[in-house]
Protein backbone atom coordinates (compact mmCIF):
# COMPACT_ATOMS: atom_id res chain seq x y z
CA UNK A 1 0.00 0.00 0.00
CA UNK A 2 1.05 3.41 -0.43
CA UNK A 3 -0.70 5.92 1.64
CA UNK A 4 -1.41 9.78 0.61
CA UNK A 5 -2.14 12.82 2.69
CA UNK A 6 -3.48 15.66 1.75
CA UNK A 7 -3.05 18.93 3.58
CA UNK A 8 -4.65 22.49 4.04
CA UNK A 9 -6.63 24.33 1.46
CA UNK A 10 -6.15 21.19 -0.79
CA UNK A 11 -7.56 18.78 1.98
CA UNK A 12 -10.40 20.81 1.94
CA UNK A 13 -11.36 20.96 -1.39
CA UNK A 14 -10.85 16.98 -1.91
CA UNK A 15 -12.46 16.87 0.91
CA UNK A 16 -10.22 13.97 1.51
CA UNK A 17 -7.13 14.10 3.96
CA UNK A 18 -5.96 10.25 3.48
CA UNK A 19 -6.11 8.17 0.15
CA UNK A 20 -5.02 4.48 0.39
CA UNK A 21 -3.30 3.40 -3.01
CA UNK A 22 -2.97 -0.71 -3.67
CA UNK A 23 0.91 0.07 -4.77
CA UNK A 24 0.29 -3.40 -7.00
CA UNK A 25 -2.14 -0.92 -9.81
CA UNK A 26 0.91 1.17 -9.76
CA UNK A 27 4.02 -0.13 -12.18
CA UNK A 28 7.03 -0.82 -10.45
CA UNK A 29 9.37 2.41 -11.02
CA UNK A 30 5.76 4.78 -10.95
CA UNK A 31 7.08 8.18 -9.40
CA UNK A 32 5.03 10.56 -7.47
CA UNK A 33 4.23 12.34 -10.42
CA UNK A 34 2.48 8.32 -11.67
CA UNK A 35 0.51 8.63 -8.60
CA UNK A 36 -0.64 12.22 -8.91
CA UNK A 37 -2.16 11.12 -12.70
CA UNK A 38 -3.78 8.21 -11.02
CA UNK A 39 -5.28 10.28 -8.11
CA UNK A 40 -6.76 13.07 -10.97
CA UNK A 41 -8.21 10.39 -12.59
CA UNK A 42 -10.87 10.07 -9.66
CA UNK A 43 -13.14 12.63 -10.73
CA UNK A 44 -13.08 16.22 -12.75
CA UNK A 45 -12.72 17.85 -9.12
CA UNK A 46 -9.54 15.67 -8.25
CA UNK A 47 -8.36 16.10 -11.78
CA UNK A 48 -8.45 20.20 -11.37
CA UNK A 49 -7.52 20.32 -7.91
CA UNK A 50 -4.10 18.29 -8.53
CA UNK A 51 -3.13 19.87 -11.52
CA UNK A 52 -2.31 23.23 -9.92
CA UNK A 53 1.68 24.21 -10.65
CA UNK A 54 2.08 25.00 -7.24
CA UNK A 55 1.44 21.89 -5.48
CA UNK A 56 4.11 20.54 -3.37
CA UNK A 57 5.07 16.70 -2.69
CA UNK A 58 6.82 15.18 0.01
CA UNK A 59 7.53 11.42 0.38
CA UNK A 60 8.29 10.03 3.71
CA UNK A 61 7.95 13.59 5.25
CA UNK A 62 10.64 15.24 3.02
CA UNK A 63 9.56 17.53 -0.19
CA UNK A 64 10.79 15.96 -3.38
CA UNK A 65 10.49 16.79 -6.90
CA UNK A 66 7.77 15.16 -8.76
CA UNK A 67 9.96 12.44 -10.31
CA UNK A 68 10.89 10.96 -7.53
CA UNK A 69 10.56 7.00 -7.31
CA UNK A 70 7.94 5.87 -4.70
CA UNK A 71 8.15 2.23 -3.04
CA UNK A 72 5.04 0.14 -1.49
CA UNK A 73 4.87 1.19 1.94
CA UNK A 74 5.95 4.82 1.63
CA UNK A 75 3.71 8.03 2.55
CA UNK A 76 3.39 10.32 -0.41
CA UNK A 77 2.03 14.15 0.83
CA UNK A 78 0.83 16.64 -1.76
CA UNK A 79 -0.01 20.17 -0.44
CA UNK A 80 0.07 23.62 -1.28
CA UNK A 81 3.02 26.30 -1.26
CA UNK A 82 3.39 26.39 2.72
CA UNK A 83 2.80 29.67 4.53
CA UNK A 84 3.95 29.20 8.25
CA UNK A 85 6.27 31.36 10.33
CA UNK B 1 26.44 22.69 19.05
CA UNK B 2 22.87 22.50 20.16
CA UNK B 3 19.82 21.62 18.17
CA UNK B 4 16.08 22.34 19.28
CA UNK B 5 13.25 22.18 17.20
CA UNK B 6 9.45 22.05 19.33
CA UNK B 7 6.38 22.06 17.54
CA UNK B 8 3.33 22.72 20.12
CA UNK B 9 0.19 24.61 20.86
CA UNK B 10 1.61 25.98 23.51
CA UNK B 11 2.64 29.53 24.09
CA UNK B 12 6.65 30.03 24.66
CA UNK B 13 8.34 32.56 26.69
CA UNK B 14 11.02 34.25 24.52
CA UNK B 15 13.12 35.66 28.17
CA UNK B 16 13.12 31.67 28.71
CA UNK B 17 14.49 30.67 25.38
CA UNK B 18 16.59 33.71 25.55
CA UNK B 19 17.97 32.68 28.69
CA UNK B 20 18.95 29.49 28.04
CA UNK B 21 20.40 30.51 24.75
CA UNK B 22 23.15 32.79 26.36
CA UNK B 23 23.95 30.61 29.35
CA UNK B 24 26.65 29.47 27.09
CA UNK B 25 29.34 32.01 27.75
CA UNK B 26 31.63 31.61 24.55
CA UNK B 27 28.77 32.95 22.46
CA UNK B 28 29.02 36.66 22.49
CA UNK B 29 26.15 36.80 20.16
CA UNK B 30 22.03 36.28 20.37
CA UNK B 31 19.77 36.92 17.50
CA UNK B 32 16.25 36.31 17.95
CA UNK B 33 13.00 36.52 15.31
CA UNK B 34 9.91 36.35 17.01
CA UNK B 35 6.77 36.27 14.46
CA UNK B 36 3.46 37.50 15.88
CA UNK B 37 0.03 37.35 14.97
CA UNK B 38 -0.42 40.51 12.52
CA UNK B 39 -4.06 42.54 12.15
CA UNK B 40 -5.27 42.59 9.11
CA UNK B 41 -5.15 45.28 6.46
CA UNK B 42 -8.77 45.79 5.68
CA UNK B 43 -10.96 44.04 8.24
CA UNK B 44 -10.32 42.97 11.43
CA UNK B 45 -9.14 39.51 12.30
CA UNK B 46 -10.71 37.35 14.41
CA UNK B 47 -8.26 34.58 14.76
CA UNK B 48 -5.89 32.34 12.84
CA UNK B 49 -5.38 28.29 12.56
CA UNK B 50 -1.97 26.57 11.98
CA UNK B 51 -2.01 23.51 10.34
CA UNK B 52 0.35 21.41 9.93
CA UNK B 53 1.87 17.98 8.98
CA UNK B 54 2.98 15.80 12.19
CA UNK B 55 6.01 14.67 12.13
CA UNK B 56 7.35 16.23 8.81
CA UNK B 57 7.24 19.78 10.67
CA UNK B 58 9.52 18.61 13.34
CA UNK B 59 11.64 16.64 10.84
CA UNK B 60 11.89 20.06 8.32
CA UNK B 61 12.44 22.07 11.06
CA UNK B 62 15.58 20.00 11.93
CA UNK B 63 16.80 20.42 8.65
CA UNK B 64 16.85 23.77 8.59
CA UNK B 65 18.54 24.04 11.41
CA UNK B 66 21.15 21.37 10.56
CA UNK B 67 21.68 22.82 7.10
CA UNK B 68 22.65 26.57 9.40
CA UNK B 69 25.00 24.93 11.34
CA UNK B 70 26.68 23.22 8.51
CA UNK B 71 27.07 26.83 6.94
CA UNK B 72 28.32 29.25 10.39
CA UNK B 73 29.87 28.65 13.25
CA UNK B 74 27.37 28.10 15.47
CA UNK B 75 26.84 27.63 19.27
CA UNK B 76 22.84 27.22 19.68
CA UNK B 77 19.78 27.15 17.56
CA UNK B 78 16.51 27.08 18.78
CA UNK B 79 13.13 26.82 16.69
CA UNK B 80 9.30 26.85 17.98
CA UNK B 81 6.68 26.66 15.87
CA UNK B 82 3.05 27.17 17.56
CA UNK B 83 0.18 25.12 15.75
CA UNK B 84 -3.78 25.36 16.14
CA UNK B 85 -5.61 28.36 16.79
CA UNK B 86 -3.83 31.78 17.58
CA UNK B 87 -5.57 35.22 18.12
CA UNK B 88 -4.04 39.08 17.20
CA UNK B 89 -0.55 39.68 18.91
CA UNK B 90 -0.31 36.25 20.05
CA UNK B 91 3.61 34.69 19.63
CA UNK B 92 3.75 31.90 15.80
CA UNK B 93 7.38 31.29 15.80
CA UNK B 94 10.54 31.77 17.49
CA UNK B 95 13.97 31.53 16.05
CA UNK B 96 17.30 31.81 18.17
CA UNK B 97 20.76 31.69 17.33
CA UNK B 98 23.64 31.90 19.68
CA UNK B 99 27.34 32.29 17.99
CA UNK B 100 30.38 33.94 18.85
CA UNK B 101 30.29 36.35 16.15
CA UNK B 102 27.24 38.75 15.42
CA UNK B 103 27.34 38.05 11.53
CA UNK B 104 26.78 34.25 11.51
CA UNK B 105 24.26 34.42 14.43
CA UNK B 106 22.08 37.45 12.08
CA UNK B 107 23.03 35.56 8.91
CA UNK B 108 21.55 31.64 10.33
CA UNK B 109 18.80 33.15 11.55
CA UNK B 110 17.21 34.90 8.60
CA UNK B 111 18.50 31.64 6.78
CA UNK B 112 16.20 29.64 9.60
CA UNK B 113 13.37 31.75 8.73
CA UNK B 114 13.81 31.72 4.88
CA UNK B 115 13.94 28.28 4.85
CA UNK B 116 11.04 27.73 7.15
CA UNK B 117 8.55 29.74 5.11
CA UNK B 118 9.02 27.94 2.05
CA UNK B 119 10.09 24.47 3.29
CA UNK B 120 8.15 23.66 6.40
CA UNK B 121 4.93 22.44 6.05
CA UNK B 122 2.89 24.64 8.14
CA UNK B 123 -0.32 26.38 6.30
CA UNK B 124 -2.08 29.49 8.17
CA UNK B 125 -6.04 30.07 7.57
CA UNK B 126 -7.64 33.57 8.57
CA UNK B 127 -10.46 33.98 10.23
CA UNK B 128 -12.09 37.54 9.82
CA UNK B 129 -15.87 39.20 10.18
CA UNK B 130 -14.92 38.53 5.98
CA UNK B 131 -15.04 34.50 6.58
CA UNK B 132 -11.70 31.85 7.05
CA UNK B 133 -9.38 31.75 4.01
CA UNK B 134 -5.88 30.35 3.52
CA UNK B 135 -2.76 32.58 3.36
CA UNK B 136 -1.79 32.93 0.12
CA UNK B 137 2.02 31.94 -0.25
CA UNK B 138 4.09 35.27 -1.15
CA UNK B 139 6.82 35.26 -3.79
CA UNK B 140 8.74 37.40 -2.01
CA UNK B 141 9.61 34.27 0.35
CA UNK B 142 10.54 32.40 -2.59
CA UNK B 143 12.69 34.79 -3.73
CA UNK B 144 14.41 35.53 0.44
CA UNK B 145 15.09 31.45 0.23
CA UNK B 146 16.12 31.33 -3.17
CA UNK B 147 19.40 33.48 -2.36
CA UNK B 148 20.78 31.66 0.02
CA UNK B 149 21.38 28.65 -3.20
CA UNK C 1 7.64 54.56 14.84
CA UNK C 2 9.23 54.89 17.83
CA UNK C 3 13.18 55.15 18.67
CA UNK C 4 14.41 54.79 22.01
CA UNK C 5 17.97 54.97 23.22
CA UNK C 6 19.60 54.27 26.45
CA UNK C 7 23.31 54.31 27.80
CA UNK C 8 23.03 53.21 31.35
CA UNK C 9 25.86 51.03 33.38
CA UNK C 10 22.34 49.54 35.09
CA UNK C 11 21.76 45.85 33.40
CA UNK C 12 18.78 45.41 31.11
CA UNK C 13 15.97 42.98 30.90
CA UNK C 14 15.88 40.81 27.15
CA UNK C 15 11.89 40.14 28.43
CA UNK C 16 11.18 43.68 29.35
CA UNK C 17 12.31 45.03 26.17
CA UNK C 18 11.08 42.06 23.98
CA UNK C 19 7.37 42.91 25.71
CA UNK C 20 7.77 46.28 25.10
CA UNK C 21 8.68 45.95 21.23
CA UNK C 22 5.93 43.39 20.70
CA UNK C 23 3.20 45.29 22.10
CA UNK C 24 2.43 47.17 18.84
CA UNK C 25 0.48 44.58 17.04
CA UNK C 26 0.74 45.85 13.43
CA UNK C 27 4.25 44.44 14.11
CA UNK C 28 4.50 40.86 12.51
CA UNK C 29 8.31 40.83 13.19
CA UNK C 30 10.64 41.59 15.79
CA UNK C 31 14.64 41.10 15.53
CA UNK C 32 16.59 41.19 18.78
CA UNK C 33 20.09 41.22 18.99
CA UNK C 34 22.05 40.92 22.60
CA UNK C 35 25.68 41.05 22.66
CA UNK C 36 27.34 39.78 25.68
CA UNK C 37 31.02 39.40 27.27
CA UNK C 38 32.61 36.82 26.08
CA UNK C 39 35.48 34.59 27.54
CA UNK C 40 38.86 34.91 26.03
CA UNK C 41 40.22 32.53 23.58
CA UNK C 42 43.81 31.86 25.61
CA UNK C 43 43.53 33.17 29.36
CA UNK C 44 40.74 34.31 31.97
CA UNK C 45 39.26 37.28 31.28
CA UNK C 46 38.34 38.83 34.78
CA UNK C 47 36.08 42.03 33.75
CA UNK C 48 35.89 44.41 31.26
CA UNK C 49 35.47 48.25 31.63
CA UNK C 50 33.42 50.32 28.84
CA UNK C 51 34.64 53.83 28.21
CA UNK C 52 31.76 56.39 26.37
CA UNK C 53 31.69 59.90 25.23
CA UNK C 54 29.23 61.23 27.83
CA UNK C 55 26.73 62.92 25.22
CA UNK C 56 28.17 61.53 22.24
CA UNK C 57 27.01 58.29 22.39
CA UNK C 58 23.54 58.93 22.82
CA UNK C 59 23.72 61.16 19.73
CA UNK C 60 25.25 58.54 17.78
CA UNK C 61 22.91 55.82 18.77
CA UNK C 62 19.52 58.00 18.09
CA UNK C 63 21.60 59.16 15.04
CA UNK C 64 21.74 55.51 14.05
CA UNK C 65 18.30 54.69 14.57
CA UNK C 66 17.08 57.28 12.77
CA UNK C 67 19.44 56.27 9.64
CA UNK C 68 17.58 53.12 9.92
CA UNK C 69 14.30 54.23 10.08
CA UNK C 70 14.96 55.99 6.60
CA UNK C 71 15.86 53.11 5.05
CA UNK C 72 13.39 50.58 6.33
CA UNK C 73 9.64 50.91 7.60
CA UNK C 74 10.42 50.16 10.74
CA UNK C 75 7.78 50.45 14.01
CA UNK C 76 10.28 50.18 16.62
CA UNK C 77 13.69 50.75 17.31
CA UNK C 78 15.05 50.38 20.49
CA UNK C 79 18.86 50.54 21.44
CA UNK C 80 20.93 50.24 24.47
CA UNK C 81 24.39 50.33 25.18
CA UNK C 82 26.28 49.40 29.17
CA UNK C 83 28.86 51.40 30.40
CA UNK C 84 31.38 50.96 33.15
CA UNK C 85 33.04 47.17 34.43
CA UNK C 86 30.84 44.44 33.22
CA UNK C 87 32.29 40.34 34.22
CA UNK C 88 31.50 37.75 31.35
CA UNK C 89 28.22 36.36 30.20
CA UNK C 90 27.09 40.04 31.37
CA UNK C 91 25.18 41.93 28.83
CA UNK C 92 26.71 44.40 26.78
CA UNK C 93 24.49 45.64 24.26
CA UNK C 94 20.68 45.45 22.87
CA UNK C 95 18.99 45.86 19.33
CA UNK C 96 15.61 45.56 19.14
CA UNK C 97 13.39 46.05 16.41
CA UNK C 98 9.95 45.52 15.36
CA UNK C 99 8.56 45.45 11.84
CA UNK C 100 5.94 44.26 9.84
CA UNK C 101 8.18 42.88 7.75
CA UNK C 102 10.82 40.00 8.91
CA UNK C 103 13.51 41.20 6.35
CA UNK C 104 12.98 45.03 7.23
CA UNK C 105 13.53 44.01 11.19
CA UNK C 106 16.53 41.21 10.35
CA UNK C 107 18.54 44.29 8.20
CA UNK C 108 17.79 46.98 10.12
CA UNK C 109 19.01 45.11 13.41
CA UNK C 110 22.19 44.20 11.60
CA UNK C 111 22.76 47.86 10.23
CA UNK C 112 22.39 49.38 13.78
CA UNK C 113 25.01 47.00 14.98
CA UNK C 114 27.43 47.41 11.89
CA UNK C 115 27.05 51.44 12.63
CA UNK C 116 26.76 51.15 16.23
CA UNK C 117 30.31 48.68 16.09
CA UNK C 118 32.12 51.51 13.32
CA UNK C 119 30.51 55.07 15.09
CA UNK C 120 29.05 54.73 18.31
CA UNK C 121 31.80 55.97 20.68
CA UNK C 122 32.40 53.22 23.03
CA UNK C 123 36.23 51.31 23.79
CA UNK C 124 36.56 47.92 25.67
CA UNK C 125 39.50 47.34 27.97
CA UNK C 126 40.20 44.01 28.54
CA UNK C 127 41.19 43.16 32.27
CA UNK C 128 42.61 39.66 32.48
CA UNK C 129 45.51 37.63 34.44
CA UNK C 130 47.86 39.12 32.02
CA UNK C 131 47.26 42.57 32.34
CA UNK C 132 44.67 44.86 31.16
CA UNK C 133 44.42 46.20 27.59
CA UNK C 134 42.37 48.39 25.21
CA UNK C 135 40.60 46.16 22.80
CA UNK C 136 41.67 46.88 19.09
CA UNK C 137 39.32 47.51 16.30
CA UNK C 138 38.18 45.30 13.67
CA UNK C 139 38.76 45.31 9.76
CA UNK C 140 35.89 43.34 9.70
CA UNK C 141 33.75 45.38 11.24
CA UNK C 142 34.77 48.41 9.14
CA UNK C 143 33.74 46.13 6.00
CA UNK C 144 30.10 45.17 7.61
CA UNK C 145 29.32 48.65 8.00
CA UNK C 146 30.95 49.17 4.59
CA UNK C 147 28.12 46.90 2.88
CA UNK C 148 25.10 49.54 3.72
CA UNK C 149 26.94 52.39 2.47
CA UNK D 1 37.59 78.76 23.52
CA UNK D 2 38.05 75.10 21.81
CA UNK D 3 37.77 72.44 24.49
CA UNK D 4 39.51 69.06 22.95
CA UNK D 5 38.71 65.50 25.00
CA UNK D 6 40.79 62.20 24.39
CA UNK D 7 39.63 59.19 25.26
CA UNK D 8 40.29 55.39 25.83
CA UNK D 9 44.08 54.44 24.76
CA UNK D 10 44.42 58.06 23.66
CA UNK D 11 43.82 60.00 26.91
CA UNK D 12 45.59 57.33 29.01
CA UNK D 13 48.73 57.56 26.85
CA UNK D 14 48.66 61.36 27.01
CA UNK D 15 47.76 61.13 30.33
CA UNK D 16 45.18 63.69 29.54
CA UNK D 17 41.34 64.10 29.37
CA UNK D 18 40.59 67.36 28.09
CA UNK D 19 42.96 70.71 26.95
CA UNK D 20 41.94 74.24 26.47
CA UNK D 21 42.95 76.14 23.74
CA UNK D 22 43.02 79.71 22.99
CA UNK D 23 40.59 80.29 19.50
CA UNK D 24 43.07 83.46 19.10
CA UNK D 25 46.02 81.75 18.55
CA UNK D 26 44.35 79.61 15.69
CA UNK D 27 43.50 81.35 12.56
CA UNK D 28 40.33 81.93 12.38
CA UNK D 29 39.68 79.03 9.17
CA UNK D 30 41.48 76.90 11.29
CA UNK D 31 40.64 73.23 10.79
CA UNK D 32 40.33 70.33 13.33
CA UNK D 33 43.38 69.26 11.65
CA UNK D 34 45.21 72.66 12.17
CA UNK D 35 44.23 71.85 16.17
CA UNK D 36 45.98 68.40 15.76
CA UNK D 37 49.15 70.06 14.31
CA UNK D 38 48.64 72.76 16.89
CA UNK D 39 48.91 69.88 19.78
CA UNK D 40 51.17 67.42 18.13
CA UNK D 41 53.53 70.23 18.73
CA UNK D 42 53.37 69.83 22.45
CA UNK D 43 56.06 67.19 23.02
CA UNK D 44 57.36 64.46 20.79
CA UNK D 45 54.78 62.02 22.99
CA UNK D 46 52.30 63.94 21.93
CA UNK D 47 53.71 64.39 18.39
CA UNK D 48 53.63 60.44 18.32
CA UNK D 49 50.54 60.20 19.88
CA UNK D 50 48.66 62.48 17.73
CA UNK D 51 50.08 61.44 14.43
CA UNK D 52 48.20 57.98 14.62
CA UNK D 53 46.49 57.68 11.35
CA UNK D 54 43.47 55.97 12.71
CA UNK D 55 42.46 58.81 15.15
CA UNK D 56 39.03 59.72 14.71
CA UNK D 57 37.75 62.99 15.15
CA UNK D 58 34.57 64.61 16.45
CA UNK D 59 33.20 68.33 16.42
CA UNK D 60 30.48 69.07 18.71
CA UNK D 61 30.17 65.48 19.04
CA UNK D 62 29.77 64.20 15.74
CA UNK D 63 32.06 62.27 13.56
CA UNK D 64 33.60 64.40 11.10
CA UNK D 65 36.71 64.51 8.56
CA UNK D 66 39.72 66.03 9.82
CA UNK D 67 39.41 69.07 7.65
CA UNK D 68 36.15 70.26 9.18
CA UNK D 69 36.57 74.23 10.31
CA UNK D 70 35.97 74.61 14.02
CA UNK D 71 34.58 78.07 15.80
CA UNK D 72 35.39 79.65 19.19
CA UNK D 73 33.24 77.63 21.37
CA UNK D 74 33.28 73.96 19.78
CA UNK D 75 33.74 71.11 21.34
CA UNK D 76 36.69 68.53 19.99
CA UNK D 77 37.81 65.03 20.21
CA UNK D 78 39.91 62.74 19.12
CA UNK D 79 39.77 59.16 20.22
CA UNK D 80 41.02 56.04 18.83
CA UNK D 81 38.50 53.17 16.96
CA UNK D 82 35.40 52.56 18.50
CA UNK D 83 35.30 48.94 19.70
CA UNK D 84 31.47 49.13 21.88
CA UNK D 85 28.91 46.41 21.08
Amino acid sequence: MIKVLFFAALRERLNTATVELDSSTLPADASAAAVLTKLQSRSADWQHELSRQDLLCAINQRLCPLHTKVSPGDELAFFPPVTGG
Amino acid sequence: MSISVLVQHEDFSMADEYAQLSRDCRCGAVVTFCGLVRELQDHALISMTLEHYPGMTEQALQTIAEQAQQRWQLGAVRIIHRIGTLTPNEQIVFVGVASAHRAAAFEAAQFIMDYLKTQAPFWKKEHSSQGSHWVAAKTTDQQAARRWE
